[in-house]
């Protein structure tokens, strides 16, 4: 192990209560797995929660803040939050205009918290989810409902946050929450693998010198394994994938993001972004804006993942909002 | 099997969990994320400790005790699916002191389609189930030719190992591990194994009281 | 290896490519080593330059923008830049109003940058240096002026753009700057090791398990190596010993920072802030603003540093300002 | 050592450091930030490359050409450094259409002079100051026996990588190897270890034109 930790029982609760201590300022705990930003509920405003397992740092406790989520749920190191936390999570949320669930399609998250949207419906409280699905590696298009959600994550939440943030009725947040979601393509390579703190087991090999494409967030094993290539070509067959898949045409106007997932430099990501840049340029597409840096990440894992979001006028006026939260800041 | 021989089964699930929870995070990362043990482990000691904490009850609301205190701490996709197991049999036991073999029968049938009812998985996914359901037809053929409670439960947990050997067989398509597909051949389910644990430590507690039953 | 990148030898001014194409919108490229916010070189204002050797992002390169920098030069990794683009980047941030040379004290830099002034003097632009040297284990601190600097590195410059946004003469920005020096301390642990990626070799050994204290920036070998502490004991031990420097005394009023080394999760970063929150409230100080994040990393080294610096009216004004920087971003 | 000489000297230089550069990385490493090797090659391509653009020019411009190509590429401690020797040598070759034995002894002697000008390092404090200090003195000792251009050569060289030798006893005082401390006993340091292969390269080939130097 290389990991500074204290008891293993307590990892989750006490990041938790290292990040209230460290947003103060803008963030109130609500309970041992949830947060919110200090203002929420906040009247008038559709109510937006998201969540999923710990470890993903920052995503998603990170992102509540303005023209973000109102309301993060945090489970323990890649485990679903759990229904009661979840319930506690849309209740703190809830202003009575709607709260919309937000987050990654996988098994457990989705039985967790449909059960917590049940119990939240039998209160009378109007509640929607719509889950972020943009990984494309694990099922072709035609079973796009089952794939896994990844790094898209913190782009949608935005554009969700700052629909709300406009006033927007629930109706409408879901419907441009669902654009976002529909338009976004993500797909990663990893480079080194990652230790679980608790056990300090790591969920998979990889020797130094190979690479695996569609690698999950927990270590899920990919599709393909192949000597390390250079960040040029990494981005070449990254972006091919993610382009056929949607597919992203000639004229279309993008998000471009590159994610790291923890061990690496953003020196790496830099150059993959270049050959972004350069590759969709030649492709006849435009960057309307470029992301880089950590926002979803599993444990020490190295590698990148690139993800595109297809823009039109509306989700390009709600991505350009202010974004402030501890997590992802983004100013005009 | 009375109240008190249930919660003699949940400390020794919750111990047997507990020696056994780096194995089946092993188990989980061969194909999942590895998270299988602590999470388990972590369940099994909330509803332990919600269960002694609670006053004598009877045996269908010391079942939904322990259901409860595993759904509220585990997360994960087991969470539900054993909250639903445990649930399904605090249901079929409702209105019993005790519960003898044809109940328990009910119990553990009833388990079992709250598991599918919420996750959704066949026989054959390479879940719980696949240990599970295998568990739950010995004991039931068992029973049919006549077998006493103690016989029911030893061929129950018998059958329930022998299903997760054939798991070993099977390529996931429910949870994490299904992105494995192929790869995940040769390894046995996480959730399987548990399971086994779990019905392992049920019959080994619940066989000494099946005199005084219903 | 287990980085992307491509031919070595382009290493660093193919990231500085690929940060340009990534903030287009604020920034600009002056010269292959020498980035600029987009307004610089700004009426009126003090001229700010950073840089250092590459391989430490987003320090210097990204600490560029309002309230912060005005121009970074980046050198190769880990080796300081050159005169020449030093000079470059002093004209490329001179106004007339006087350019402050701010950056870490290493005998490297110090050589390069002292070439630059002395060239940019005979030019007649009126230039100055402050040297960052917040970090304690080098040296003793009556031997303070060779310690190097290394976290505690954009908190000064953001207070040193945000007092020149603010219209301060030369004089009081220098004066400014220097004290917010003079108040910052920092101490480190390493857990993991870094690999240079021209090379792949890594620039020392540490086993898992054990970790050392005082590590530099680039492997240099630290003060003393133990048994890997748990996160409580490793705040602990960090802040007795940055705490004895100054010393920081009961009242005073300080800002908190946890920066992640590379490999570091924010996980482990939220546990080590939770006890220094704990730490210091038990000693009675009182913790103005807390920062958490990867903001001087030594590629994918792991471990954290802790970096206190204490406040006046003065430095906590201008630490206040919107500080907005691809590599740092601050809102009231 | 005309002109010509030191081009060829040059040519030697590169590809000799070319050759060693992942040696002067792993040097480095053990007690600096093991970067010297990669900025040293960069460094003597980047004055190579500037000799081989200009014009035929005298000896001291040759010098400034490839002193003013490693300092614009180099960066970090060795840059300036290294810059600094070569403008010392060219500084003292001013005027003079070539060097001849007792002119070379004043060029290095000057290249030594700036290096401490600006690096304020003395003897001892482990740096490259520790092969160019003795190999000058050898040479000078050669030269005040009558010894040819060539043997005073052979002589600075050999004394040179004693000198690298004998780094390793030291503790460093400069640079980031400092921070190492004692732990840096036992390793030689970089700079001493490239600034002997340049003396050697030089050595080499500027023997052979002895004859028809001054
Ligand atoms: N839909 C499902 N039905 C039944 N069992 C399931 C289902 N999904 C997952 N499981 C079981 O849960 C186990 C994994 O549990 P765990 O690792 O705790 O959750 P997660 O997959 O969220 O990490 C699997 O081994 C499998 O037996
Ligand atoms: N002040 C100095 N005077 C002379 N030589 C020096 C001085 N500082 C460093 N050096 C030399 O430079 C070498 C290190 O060069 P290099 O690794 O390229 O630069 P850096 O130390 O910036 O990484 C050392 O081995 C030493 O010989
Ligand atoms: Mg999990
Ligand atoms: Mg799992
Ligand atoms: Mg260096
Ligand atoms: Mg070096």
């Amino acid at each position: 192990m290389r990991k500074l930790i204290n008891h293993p029982d307590d990892l989750a609760v006490e990041l938790i209560d290292g990040f209230v201590l460290t947003n103060s300022k803008k963030v109130k705990r609500v309970a041992r797995h949830v947060c919110a930003r200090r203002e929420a509920p906040i009247a008038g405003k559709v109510g937006i929660v998201i969540g999923g397992g710990a470890g993903h740092e920052p995503l998603f406790l990170e992102f509540i803040g303005r023209g973000m989520a109102d309301v993060s749920v945090h489970g323990q190191i890649f485990a679903a939050p759990t229904p009661d936390a979840i319930l506690t999570a849309i209740q703190a949320a809830d202003a009575g205009q709607g709260v919309l669930l937000l987050y990654n399609n996988y098994a457990g998250d989705v039985l967790n918290f449909d059960m917590a949207q049940e119990l939240a419906r039998m209160q009378g409280i109007e509640v929607e989810t719509v889950l972020i699905n943009d990984e494309i590696s694990a099922f072709p298009p035609e079973r796009a409902e089952e794939r896994r959600g990844t790094t898209a994550d913190h782009l949608v939440i935005h554009i969700a946050g700052a629909a709300a943030e406009s006033g927007a009725s629930f109706a409408e947040v879901l419907r441009i929450t669902r654009k976002a979601v529909f338009n976004s393509r993500s797909l990663g390579v990893s480079t080194a693998p990652c230790t679980l703190p608790e056990t300090g087991l790591s969920t998979f090999d990889l020797p130094a010198g190979r690479m695996e494409f569609g690698m999950g967030l927990h270590g899920e094993a990919g599709i393909r394994q192949c000597a390390l290539l250079s960040a040029d070509a990494t981005a070449e067959q990254l972006l091919a994938a993610i382009v056929a898949d949607l597919p992203f045409r000639a004229g279309d106007e993008v998000i471009a993001l590159v994610n790291g997932y923890g061990a690496t430099t953003r020196m790496e990501m830099f150059l993959v972004m270049r050959r972004i840049h350069s590759w969709l340029t030649e492709q006849g597409m435009s960057i309307h804006a470029s992301e880089l840096g950590e926002f979803c990440t599993a444990q020490e894992m190295g590698g990148v993942s690139v993800t595109l979001m297809r823009l039109d006028d509306e989700l390009k006026k709600f991505y350009d909002a202010t974004a402030d939260s501890p997590g992802y800041r983004s100013l005009p | 099997m009375s109240p008190a021989d249930f919660r003699r089964a949940a400390a020794a699930i919750t111990a047997k969990i507990n020696a056994e929870c780096l194995h089946l995070c092993e188990l989980d990362s061969a194909v999942g994320d590895g998270d299988h043990g602590t999470t388990i482990q972590r369940g099994t000691k909330a509803g332990l400790e919600k269960l002694q904490a609670a006053p004598p009850a009877s045996l269908s609301e010391d079942l939904m005790s322990f259901s409860m205190g595993m759904l509220s701490s585990m997360g994960g996709a087991s969470g539900p699916i054993y909250g639903s197991f445990f649930q399904g049999m605090a249901m079929a036991a409702k209105g019993h002191q005790a519960a003898d073999a044809p109940l328990f029968l009910a119990m553990l049938k009833q388990g079992l389609a709250q598991i599918q009812k919420i996750g959704k998985a066949e026989p054959g996914d390479k879940t719980l189930i696949d240990s599970l359901l295998p568990a739950i037809q010995a004991y039931e053929a068992a029973l049919a030719e006549g077998a006493d409670f103690a016989t029911c439960l030893q061929r129950m947990s018998a059958a329930a190992w022998q299903g997760v050997e054939h798991t070993k067989t099977l390529v996931s398509k429910r949870g994490r591990s299904r992105y494995a597909g192929e790869r995940g051949l040769g390894h046995a389910d996480a959730g399987a194994t548990s399971m086994a644990l779990m019905l392992e430590c049920l019959a080994n507690n619940a066989k000494g009281e099946t005199s005084c039953a219903s």
